[in-house]
């Protein structure tokens, strides 16, 4: 709509890049405090550089923290992706009657704030007698499959109907469908589902600290915190190092899936 | 190869009929077109020969057997889907060899049938491109090709030619005839488009509303459409249809008309059928209201002058003629109908016999 | 790819059945406990039927934590609104060089986990002076930028350049298009951005903590995790009525936006 | 109402240029259509003139007055975009009087034009109605109308016809032709369709890569094409090209010859200015592979079997002829070329007078 579009105005650049610093600002805050032993809270180049903050941040009940994080993020992510892919096929492809009250009313109630369904979720764990980290594992899918059998049915609508009736004109069986058509094209879905059942449960604060009440069990999200509200002075260069340690897998996950993401974000609408 | 048999086919979804008693015989090597405007059941009967609709009344037979109850890769059909229906994640090879691989054929089989069906196609250089790397045509290609190595009895096309641009479609109207000759297989092809059906098949099935309206030849349905939907959709040029009074159309000339009995209501002439004459001798007069130019040839759209023709107060009387010459626009002709082309409805809209 | 797709499988049917009891009896627990004054946390028909439970969780600090709450959510939901769809339009309609390599790594950041930087974010208010519900709003509206820019940016991308160009050619200047083409348009994105702001921010639990340092500014998220933790035996009935109160205006909002939202949520994919 | 003048418009992207020097006048009231191929620049050349693309040279003038700098509302033109542009959460009336209301022109005098507007496309029943509800052709006349009520000086449209099925193309495409008897506004039309150019046009541009292949009426294109390109280009049915030797088209009768003149390397002729002939008098032998039925004639595609024609050990050479009486698909047929009908073109693809 302008008659020259091939020039972007100069305040909007200027606008989107004092953006950008304002986003950049806290992560270099982070780096320069991890690597500098004598860290101070400043943001600053680092007074001296050194690995101090990071083999403190790796010891002890870090790395134990480490594995608690790694076993709730991996099989919450694990689990979500089973039981929704089955689900949202089913949802994609049946014409079960009430099907789509069925799919808003979950919708609906995944929009309840989590917290607020805690209380029974928390006495129903403690009935079931997983009141530990697999209690987290179980409790976490419940909540994620509302959204990841809507992103995964919206994956599969994608999948014309009649590429599935050449399959089957051709012979395939319904297996052979799913596991030869389907869900190879659905790699992007199944991705995006993954990573952030991953993210999520790799953050998740509340369910851990209420379901795994023994120290051992806790996971890096409880561990950031305690570590923050310490007595005394405020250790900087350690919570800096811990901040970067715990960002590390989230961010390891998304490289290991980036290329099958790239179109899954297109699938939820971003074209980047 | 084999033939195939329709015997009152019905189909209902909920209370709603949409296929109304089929009755059909496909000869063995046939070509047959279902036409018919959309919504008219065309794609869901090839749909239920395919074995991809449940059949509610009625049998189909392949070669003589009922399938019925057969599943679709049971049927020994091949389908050639609107939007081709590749497999985006395939390779053109894979593509054309996911059907033989279910089958767990020889590797050496499946390589040269894919091979030959290639040539046949001229795809040999895209066999390993991905279908996005291709063009429409040869994307259509492709799906022709996974239709051809599977040897199937029947194959069947569902408006394979709709998301190609007018000359790509004309090309590709093309090559599938010739396939046909080539292969002489027995092929059911559906399409929306007068021209397709009339210059790909040797037999035409006009469909609407779920019924059989005529079957014949191209030329049959030309020259003897049995009722006025088919004479009105059969046709480069949309049919002239004129009412009559009391079963006569009156001419220009005072006193003169041509009567066509006293069943007759409606008169239909093609606008190829009339001809420019003198005014004196003409038996139509109209003013020349737009002008279409092709050419090769002009259409005339004309309203209606003589006294007898121009509707009382209501909308002017419009008529299509097809000239060599081009005439200016505002001048009143005369146009005289050939008597041997002209067609004659009853109330119900059945021709009468000539 | 079946004879017969009209007739679902029925082992199908009683697995998503089944889904949905396990999904619904959290909710039937909170009702049946928060409705009964004599509850006892069991999932059963109530013993008695009052509003005393409620009574208590709508008075005092509960009172003021709803207040807090209210304010930390809109407050959020309306600066992201703004700020996003500003950001999100110039994206969608200038060719600035780098825009999508500026979109992604903001996407990139924000899969980092938000605690991880948590204690940067903590530090940069303390020097702003914005260690309180305000600061609380600014952070999380920082953080949701992201993804609410890309959800808009598609928002803006669907409405075709050619009606803005129609809007232009009839003489509707910038200003006029965006008042009467793009935000109309939008209104369904808009809707779903302003919701998903509003309940994350409602529901947020570790910012608040951190940030709001005095028990009058705490918002409920806080206030039902010590409910839950307080000393001696649990008060089930005044928990579950607290949840429900906490899970009200998440759903009142929702009903309130719904219609816009319905094909705001076809919009990132879901065909409901 | 008034003239349009392009004067060595040019228009590059980054050191591409995709517009190469257009001249072109359109006089007052003239109905000029832009055809050609995908990519040949002419939607480019059309948001040009409307303001909607930057001139990278030349001077486009509106009335007399050069509008280079000016702005697209201000150039007085109003444009029909190809995807319709109606604004979806306006009804039919809103979309309408939209650009009046930014004028800020009274209320009564918006509520006359767009009732007349509506009057004249028959969308008095449809004014409330939202455009999702209505069909393709209504959609249509709604973004026509959306032009008619700002009583342009020209009228600009962006291929109104792409997005409408063959039946409903045909209807729009007379009631385009009358609107422009009505208003006697200037009209400027880009479409990728020959039919739609050769019958809408007083005058035809044909585009090719960013240049001016011809300017003509269709029947000067139809009947002198100046160039391979526009005879390919034009006509229902595409046009035969035969190569020469030595500038001459050696028949099939010993000896005989067609003669061009040294310079002529290739022979055009159209399908429908081919006759079938017996065999002796024939100056071409083919043999018939396919056949096109069309009702009112056929198509047939003949590969050429006299001796001097069928290359040597290439790929059979093939020719289309148009003719009225069928014949069956084998048959070796005789040809005559009409003589009045052939068109000679040198190397550079180039006609040379006749």
């Amino acid at each position: 709509m302008s008659d020259n579009p091939d020039h972007p105005s100069r305040a909007m650049a200027i606008a989107l890049a004092f953006l950008a610093v304002i986003w950049v600002s806290p992560f270099a805050w982070l780096v320069s405090n991890a690597v500098d032993p004598l860290a101070g809270g400043q943001l600053r180049l680092p007074a001296a550089i050194g690995p101090d903050n990071f083999i403190r941040a790796m010891s002890g009940s870090a790395a134990e923290q480490f594995r608690n994080s790694l076993f709730i993020a991996a099989g919450t992510a694990t689990l979500t992706l089973i039981v929704a892919s089955g689900a949202a096929y089913a949802l994609s492809r049946l014409r079960v009657p009430g099907r789509n009250a069925f799919l808003w009313s979950l919708v609906l109630l995944r929009m309840l704030p989590p917290t607020g369904i805690l209380v029974p979720i928390y006495f129903a764990a403690q009935r079931a007698g997983i009141l530990n980290n697999t209690g987290v594992i179980v409790a976490l899918t419940v909540l994620n499959l509302p959204f990841a059998m809507l992103l995964l049915k919206n994956f599969f609508d994608t999948v014309p109907i009649e590429l599935e009736e050449a399959a089957h004109v051709e012979g395939a069986s319904l297996l052979t469908i799913l596991r030869r058509i389907v869900l190879p094209m659905s790699r992007a879905g199944l991705a995006v589902v993954w990573f952030f059942s991953f993210t999520g449960a790799w953050n998740e604060f509340m369910f851990p600290l209420l379901f795994s009440r023994t120290t051992s069990a806790f996971p890096m999200s409880i561990g950031l915190y305690s570590a923050f509200g310490r007595q005394g002075a405020i250790d900087y260069g350690y919570l800096a190092a811990f901040s970067i340690i715990y960002a590390a897998p989230a961010i390891a996950v998304y490289f290991m899936l980036r290329r099958n993401m790239n179109t899954g974000f297109a699938g939820v609408g971003v074209k980047g | 190869m084999a033939d195939l048999e329709l015997r009152g086919v019905e189909k209902s979804f909920g209370g709603m009929t949409v296929i109304n008693g089929v009755d059909l015989s496909v000869g063995d090597g046939e070509f047959v077109v279902f036409v018919g405007p959309s919504g008219c059941g065309k794609s869901t009967l090839l749909r239920m020969i395919a074995g991809l609709e449940h059949i509610t009344g009625g049998e189909i037979a392949i070669g003589g057997r009922v399938v019925n109850r057969l599943s679709a890769p049971e049927r020994g059909i091949a389908m050639v889907f609107q939007s081709y229906a590749l497999y985006p994640h395939m390779s053109v090879r894979q593509n054309m060899s996911f059907g033989l691989e279910l089958q767990r054929r020889p590797k050496a089989e499946i390589a040269r049938k894919v091979q030959n069906a290639a040539d046949i196609l001229q795809l040999g250089p895209y066999l390993d491109r991905m279908p996005k790397a291709l063009s429409g045509g040869q994307r259509q290609r492709v799906a022709i090709g996974r239709a051809i190595v599977r040897e199937p009895e029947v194959f069947l096309f569902d408006e394979p030619l709709s998301n190609l641009d007018a000359a790509l479609r004309g090309q590709t109207r093309l090559e599938i005839a010739r396939l046909h000759a080539r292969l002489g297989a027995t092929m059911i092809y559906v399409t929306h488009d007068q021209t397709e059906a009339m210059t790909l098949a040797d037999r035409i099935v006009v469909l609407n509303a779920g019924r059989i309206e005529q079957v014949g030849t191209p030329l049959e349905l030309y020259r003897k459409p049995v009722n006025a939907f088919v004479a009105g959709f059969i046709g480069g040029q949309t049919m002239n249809f004129l009412p009559l009074t009391d079963g006569a159309l009156p001419l220009a000339r005072e006193g003169a008309s041509v009567e066509l009995g006293a069943q007759a209501v409606m008169l239909g002439i093609r606008p190829e059928h009339l001809r420019l004459a003198p005014q004196p001798e003409a038996d139509l007069l109209g003013r020349v209201d737009v002008i279409e130019e092709f050419g090769e040839f002009s259409l005339l759209h004309l309203e209606l002058v003589s006294a007898s023709h121009a509707g009382a107060g209501s909308q002017p009387r419009l008529i299509t003629v097809k000239v060599e010459r081009p005439v200016a626009a505002g001048e009143t002709v005369g146009l005289t109908i050939e008597r041997d082309h002209i067609h004659a409805f009853d109330a119900s809209g059945r021709v009468l016999a000539a």
